[in-house]
C-alpha cells in the first residue's frame, strides 16, 4: 500500500529499531512483569527510546524533533507495543507532551523544557480527567486561581497516565466559567504536586496514578491563552487516539504471531493443530480483524499528517482497534488450551493489557457517538 | 431460576446457604485475591460446606449422600460460584471425586475415604491430562505396572491438574494395557509420594491448577477403581455432569459481574444523568442479561436431563461451550461499563473478567464441545 | 422441548397437530410462496386449525376455549410456525384477537364474534400502529367522535397491521379524548366500512401487513370494548403474551432452517468428504443448534412465566430480542452452509432467511425490547 | 490516503461517472427489479459503461483498453454497485472475460472478439463451477475431446454469473488427468451451449445460470497451453475477489447513505431517531465495517496492481467484506423499522443483495481456509 512504502532512510531506522527492541526491550518486558517501571529505569529506557525517535519523533528538526510523519511514528509505536505495550504507553504519552511543547509552547517553554524531555530528564504526563468528569472535559472543576506573580493551582485529577513517574504536568484547570473557562498550564512536581498509582488489572508498568494539586506556578507557565485549555486538548485527542488504536495493534499482532507460532508447533490428534479447520478460522480471523486495525489506525494518522479533521477516522480507529485486540487476544489465548491461561506463556498477559484500552482516551461508546454525531450532524448526548 | 420449581425443604437450604455465603464465603473472597487457600483455610472451609450437600451431595443417603438431584446441586452451586468461584471449583473438584468413589468404588474405597472426603477433611483431585494429550485421553503415557505383590507401581506427569497441589488424595487414570481400552483407574494418596507444582495462572490462583508427578509410586491393590481398562468408559460418563458444573461457575461470575454493573449504572453520573440512562449502556445491561438467562436456561436443562439418566453430551456441551464464553463477553461489558474503574483493581469486575477467561478452556475446550455437538447432529466426526 | 412436562393428554393433541401439519399444512407452504393466501384458503385453513385449539385455545372453557395454558399454545405454535410461519402469524393475531374479546368483552361482544373467530369464520386483525406512532402509541391521532345516537365515528390511518387485508373484523384502538387515558377500543366489522391495502414486504407476504383506512366509518356503541379511556392499559398487558408468540415464529424459522442445513451438510461432498465431517461445518451447526435451544428456552419460560399471571416483561422482552435476532443468524448460517443453493430459489433457506428477518421489528424492534430489558434492571428510563 | 489520491483526470471520470449513474443507471434499477435484465437491454448498458472504462478499464491502450489501475477500476465498480449491484455484477464478469483475452489471449482470439467485446456486441461468461465441484476446481468433469480439426466439448456447468445473457464462455475443460489435465476453450453459444437461469433470492437481474454444453469449437479457441488451464484461472481469482469485495462496499455505502437519511428524517419520542445513542451506534458500527472493507479491497486492489502475490490480502477482502456488508445492510433494515422490510423502501433489496455475496467466488469459509493456509503454511483441507 502506498502510504506503507517507506523510504531508504525509514526502512533503515525500522531495522535498528527491531535490532533495539530484541536486545533491550524484550529482557526488559520480562523483568517488569505487571510491576510498574522504577522512575530511574524510566528515565534510562526513554532517553535511550528518544534517539530512534519515539518522543519527538513528529516535532521539527529545528526544536530537535526528526521531522518524521505520524504515519512513521505509528509504526514505530507498534513495533513498541509488540514487544512491551506498557512502555509503548509510557512513551506515547511522555512524546504526547514533549510534542505539545515543541508546537503549542512558549519560548520560554521551550528553552526550559525541551531539551530535559527530549533526553528524558523529566517525564511528562498530561492531567485532564478528574474524579465526576469521565469523558466530559467542560466539567472541570480543578481551580487555578490568580496570585500576586502567578497562579495557585487546587484539585485532584484521576487515571492520569504516566503519572506516577511525571516530573512535570500539563494541566487544565479553570479559570473562568464554562466551556471556555478553562486554561492549561505547566506544573512541576516540586511546584506542589503528588501523586499515588491507581493498581489495575494489567499494564502496571506503565503508571496510572491519581494526582493531587495544591500548586503555584509563576505566570510563565501558562501555555496558549486563558479560556483556550480545552481547544487545544481537543485537537491532541484525536491524534491520541490514532496512537492508542496503534498499541491495540501493537498487541494485536503480537498475539497472533505466537498462535501462528504455536499452531504450527502443538500436535492434537495426530496433526499440527493448525491443520484443524476451527484453528484456521481463527487464525484467519485474528489476521483480518489486526489488518483491519492497522488500516484504519494508518488512515487516521495520514489524515493528521495532512492536517485535515479526522475525528470521525480516528474514532473509528481506535474504537476498532482496541476491541479487536481484545478479540484477538481472546483467541490466542483459546488456541494455546490450558497454557494460554498459563502465567508460564505470554499471551495471557497480551489478553490482559488489551483489556485495558478499551477505556482511556474515550471509551468504545464514545467513539461510537462521535462517529455518530460525525456521520448525522445530530448528538445523542448531552 | 424462576423455571425450576423447588420444594419448601429445598428452599430452607437454599436460604441457609445464602446466609453462609454472606458472612463466610464473601470475606474469603476478598481475602484470597489471586493467591491460593492455603490448605489448613481449605479443609475448614470444606467442612462447614459439606455440611450443605456441597461435597458429595448428590450421593445416595446410604453412602453418605444427600440424596439431592443435580439440579439441587447446580443451585447450590451456582450461589457459591457467585460468591466466590475458585472455592467454588476446588470444591467441585471434590465433590465430583467422593461422587464418583460413592458410586464406582468397593466398599473398602467408600469405608477409607467418603467420610473424609465428604467432611472436608480430605482434598481431591481428578489427574487424567498429560502435558502431550490434550482432550484426548487415549493417548495417555502414565503407566501403572503390576509389582510382584499384586499393587501397582506409577511413574508419569499429569499437567493442569485442578486440586492438584492441595490434594490429599488423587485418583489417576494410568495406563496398564494397549490402547484406548489400557487405562485403569487408581485412588493415590499424598502419602503415596506423588509430588504436585502449582502452575501460575492469569486468575482464580486461589484454586490451584497442577502438575502431578508420580516417581515410582506404589500403590495396594485394592486402590483400582473399577475394573482393569475401564478407566475411560466411567470417566466419559462424568463429563457430562461435569460440564454443567462448569457452566454453573461461570454462571456465578457472570451474575456477580452483572449486578456489579447495575447498581454502578445506577449510580454513577455523566453528561448530568445517571450512566443508567444511556441507551448505550442499557442496551449492554439488557444484552447481559439475556446472555446470563439463556445460558442459566441451558445449564439447568442439562442438570434437569442428568437427573433424568438421559444421555446429554449435546445438551451439556451446549450448556459449557455457550456459558463459558457468555461469562467472558458479559464480564468484559461490565468491566466496560465501568469505565477506568472497571480496570482497576478497587472493583471486582476486573477480576470476574480475568476468571471468566479461564473457564473456556478446562473440561473440553469450546472447540471440543462444538465438535461435540456437531458429531452428535449429523452422526459425523470432524476429529 | 426436553424442559417442558407435558400430559399424556397433551402428548395426544401434539400428535394430531403434527399429522396436520405433515398432510395439509407443508403442502400450503409451498402455494403460498410469498404470495397472500386467498381469504377463503385462509377461512378454510383456520377452521381446521380451530379444532385443535390454534385460535382462542388459552381462553377458558366456558367462553368456547380450550383452557390451554400459554406453554401449550406455544407448543403448538411452534409446530405450525416450523412448517409455515406466515400461516402461524396469520392464525395467531385471529386468536389474540379472540381471547381478548373472551376476556376484555361482553356478553354481547362474545355472543357477536367468539364463534365465528374461533372456528375460522372470521379473520381478525389488531389497528393500533399509525404512520408517524411508532412504538409510542400514546401519540395516536386516528379518533372516535360520538353520534348523536350514542354510536361513534371513526377516522383516521393505521399502518403496519398483520392480517389487515384479510380482516373480516377490526379491534381498534382509537382517540376518544386527550393523552394517554384518551384512547379506547373498538371492534370495528368489515361491513362497516373500513379499507385495507397490502404493503408488499420482503417476505412473508402470505401473512399480510396492511395499511387500514378509516373513513367516517360508523360504529355502534356496543362495539365499545372495556371502558372509554382503557384502550392503552389493556393493550399493554398483551403484549407479554405476543413478544412470546413472535418469539415462538422466529424458532420454529430457526429450527426448520438449522433441520435443513442438517440434512444438506450429511449429504453434499466436498474434497472427498460429506461437507458434515469440515470442522468449520460443524461449527456453524453446533452454534446455530445452541442458539435455538437457548432461544426456546427462553420463550418458554415466557409462556411459563404468562400462564403463573406474574409480570414479565423483562422475560418476555429477553426471548423477543433473542428469538428473532437469533432466527436471523442461523437462517443465514443455513444458507452459507448450502453454498449457492442456499441463495436459489430451489431450496427452501433463502426463503426461511427472508422471513427470519422479518421479525426483529414487529411488536416491539429488538432495540424497544432492550430499553424494556434494561429499563426494568435500572429503573431507570432511557427513551 | 494516499491511493485515494486521484489524478485530475481520474476525477474528472469519477465525476462523470456519478452523472451517467444518476441519469442513466437509477431509473434502470428501479425497472428491473429482481427480474432478469433483458439481453438487449444488457448490450446496450453494457456498450455505455465501457465508455467509462468499466468493461477493459485495465486494459492496456494498444488493445483497446484505458490503462486504468485496478484501484481505479475499484473506485468505479463501488460507484455502479452503491446504485445498481446486479448491473456491476454483470459489467464485473463481462469486463473480466473481456481482459482475460485482452490479457491472454492469442491474436486471432483478439482480433476475432476484442472489439465485439469492448462494444458489448457479445457478452461474456466464465464456465468453471460443475455441480458436484463446488470450490474444487480440480475436480472438474466437462471433457473436452480432440476431433479432427479442433475440440469437442460436452459437459454442465451451474452458477454461471452472466450465463443466461452469455453470448461466449471461456471454459475450463478436461483435456488429461489430474490437475494438470485441464485447459480452456472460448466456446461462443453457436458453437453449441444453451442455458437457462437459477432463480434466486436476490439478484435475478445479473444471470446466474446453468449451461449445458454440447460444442464443436476449432484448434484455435484454446487459450493458453494445454494442461495450463487452472493455472491461468487461479490467477483470476485473487483480482476476481478484490472486485466481489467492491461490490459489497458499493451495497454497504448504499445501505449506510440510505440509513443516516433515514435517521436525520425520522422522529421518534419527540426527537429525530439520529439523536438516540443506540441508533447512532448502529450507523458508526455500520459506517466502520463499511470502511474497514472498502480499506481491504483497495489494498488487495492496490497489491494486484503491484503484481504481487496477495491471495492472502484478497481472500480478507472477499470474506470481510461480503460479510460486513449483510451486517451493515441487516442493521439499515432495522433503523428503518417496519420500513425497512418493506418493498417501497430500497433497504429490503440490498439486504438480500448483500446475502448473494458470501457464496460466488470461494465461500466466507474457503477463503478463511486460505488466509489460514497462507499465515501457517498449512493445509486444513483436501
Amino acid at each position: 500500500m502506498e502510504f506503507l512504502k517507506r523510504t531508504e532512510e525509514e526502512l533503515q531506522l525500522l531495522d535498528a529499531v527491531d535490532r533495539f527492541i530484541e536486545k533491550r526491550i524484550k529482557p526488559l518486558r520480562e523483568a517488569y512483569n505487571d510491576v510498574p517501571l522504577p522512575k530511574p529505569v524510566a528515565h534510562q529506557v526513554l532517553a535511550e527510546l528518544a534517539e530512534f525517535g519515539y518522543i519527538a519523533g513528529t516535532a521539527p528538526e529545528s526544536v530537535g524533533g526528526y521531522g518524521l510523519s505520524n504515519v512513521m511514528q505509528g509504526l514505530l509505536t507498534e513495533r513498541l507495543s509488540r514487544a512491551f505495550p506498557g512502555l509503548a504507553g509510557t512513551a506515547f504519552i511522555h512524546s504526547a507532551m514533549t510534542n505539545r511543547i515543541a508546537m503549542a509552547g512558549s519560548k520560554k517553554q521551550q528553552d526550559t523544557y525541551l531539551q530535559k524531555m527530549l533526553n528524558a530528564e523529566m517525564i511528562g504526563c498530561g492531567a485532564i480527567t478528574e474524579p465526576s468528569v469521565g469523558s466530559n472535559t467542560a466539567d472541570v472543576a480543578t481551580r487555578a486561581t490568580r496570585t500576586q506573580d502567578g497562579w495557585s493551582i487546587s484539585g485532584e485529577k484521576v487515571w492520569i497516565s504516566n503519572g506516577n513517574i511525571s516530573d512535570i504536568a500539563s494541566v487544565v484547570a479553570r479559570t473562568g466559567e464554562g466551556k471556555n473557562g478553562l486554561s492549561r498550564f505547566l506544573v512541576e512536581r516540586k511546584d506542589g504536586y503528588t501523586s499515588s498509582d491507581i493498581p489495575k488489572m494489567a499494564m502496571n508498568e506503565w503508571s496510572t496514578a491519581t494526582l493531587n494539586f495544591n500548586a503555584k506556578v509563576p505566570d510563565w507557565r501558562q501555555v496558549g491563552d486563558e479560556g483556550k485549555g480545552l481547544q487545544i486538548t481537543l485537537v491532541g485527542f484525536q491524534t491520541a487516539r490514532a496512537y492508542v488504536a496503534m498499541l491495540s495493534v501493537g498487541i494485536a499482532q503480537a498475539c497472533l504471531d505466537l498462535a501462528i507460532a504455536y499452531a504450527q508447533e502443538r500436535e492434537q490428534w495426530g496433526k499440527r493443530i493448525a491443520q484443524h479447520q476451527m484453528i484456521q478460522e481463527m487464525i484467519a480471523d485474528m489476521a483480518t480483524l489486526t489488518d483491519n486495525a492497522r488500516l484504519l489506525a494508518l488512515r487516521g494518522l495520514y489524515l493528521v499528517d495532512q492536517g485535515v479533521r479526522c475525528d470521525v477516522q480516528t474514532s473509528m480507529a481506535k474504537g476498532y482497534a482496541t476491541e479487536a485486540a481484545i478479540e484477538v487476544a481472546s483467541k490466542a489465548v483459546q488456541i494455546h488450551g490450558a497454557c494460554g491461561i498459563s502465567s508460564e506463556f505470554p499471551v495471557e498477559r497480551y489478553f490482559r493489557e488489551a483489556r485495558i484500552l478499551t477505556i482511556p482516551d474515550g471509551t468504545t461508546q464514545i467513539q461510537k457517538l462521535i462517529i455518530g454525531r460525525g456521520l448525522t450532524g445530530l448528538r445523542a448526548f448531552n | 431460576m424462576d423455571f425450576v420449581q423447588i420444594t419448601e425443604e429445598q428452599r430452607v437450604l437454599l436460604d441457609s446457604v445464602d446466609k453462609l455465603i454472606e458472612n463466610r464465603i464473601k470475606p474469603l473472597w476478598k481475602d484470597y485475591n489471586n493467591t491460593p487457600i492455603p490448605k489448613s483455610v481449605a479443609h475448614e472451609i470444606l467442612g462447614e460446606l459439606s455440611q450443605f450437600g456441597f461435597i458429595g451431595g448428590s450421593a445416595p443417603e446410604d453412602v453418605g449422600g444427600f440424596g439431592l438431584s443435580q439440579t439441587m446441586m447446580g443451585l447450590l452451586y451456582e450461589r457459591l460460584a457467585k460468591a466466590f468461584p475458585g472455592l467454588a471449583g476446588l470444591t467441585f473438584i471434590t465433590s465430583s471425586s467422593a461422587t464418583r468413589i460413592a458410586v464406582d468404588g468397593t466398599d473398602a474405597h467408600r469405608d477409607a475415604y467418603l467420610e473424609q472426603l465428604m467432611s472436608g477433611q480430605m482434598i481431591a483431585c481428578a489427574a487424567i491430562t498429560e502435558p502431550n494429550v490434550g482432550s484426548s485421553p487415549a493417548n495417555i503415557q502414565t503407566t501403572a505396572k503390576r509389582h510382584d505383590d499384586g499393587g501397582w507401581i506409577i511413574n508419569g506427569e499429569k499437567l493442569w491438574i485442578s486440586n492438584g497441589d492441595i490434594s490429599d488424595i488423587c485418583t489417576a487414570i494410568v495406563r496398564t494395557g494397549e490402547g484406548k481400552g489400557g487405562l485403569s483407574r487408581f485412588i493415590v494418596e499424598r502419602t503415596d509420594g506423588y509430588t504436585t507444582q502449582d502452575i501460575p495462572k492469569m486468575a482464580m490462583n486461589e484454586w490451584p491448577t497442577s502438575s502431578v508427578h508420580f516417581d515410582q509410586v506404589y500403590v495396594p491393590a485394592w486402590r483400582q477403581i473399577g475394573d482393569e481398562g475401564a478407566g475411560l468408559s466411567s470417566t466419559l460418563i462424568a463429563f457430562q455432569t461435569a460440564r454443567c458444573y462448569v457452566a454453573t461457575l461461570s454462571l456465578g461470575i457472570a451474575q456477580a459481574a452483572l449486578e456489579c454493573a447495575i447498581e454502578y449504572a445506577k449510580e454513577r453520573e455523566q453528561w448530568g444523568k445517571r450512566i443508567g440512562q444511556h441507551q448505550m449502556i442499557q442496551e449492554m445491561l439488557a444484552d447481559m442479561a439475556t446472555m446470563v438467562d439463556a445460558a442459566r436456561l441451558l445449564t439447568f436443562r442439562g442438570f434437569y436431563l442428568v437427573d433424568q439418566g438421559v444421555r446429554c453430551d449435546i445438551q451439556t456441551s451446549m450448556a459449557k461451550a455457550y456459558a463459558t464464553e457468555m461469562a467472558v463477553k458479559v464480564a468484559s461489558m461490565a468491566v466496560q461499563i465501568h469505565g477506568a474503574y472497571g480496570i482497576s483493581k478497587e472493583y471486582p469486575v476486573e477480576r470476574y473478567f480475568r476468571e471468566a477467561r479461564i473457564l473456556p478452556i478446562p473440561d473440553g475446550t469450546t472447540q471440543i464441545q462444538k465438535l461435540i455437538i456437531g458429531r452428535g447432529l449429523t452422526g459425523l466426526p470432524a476429529f
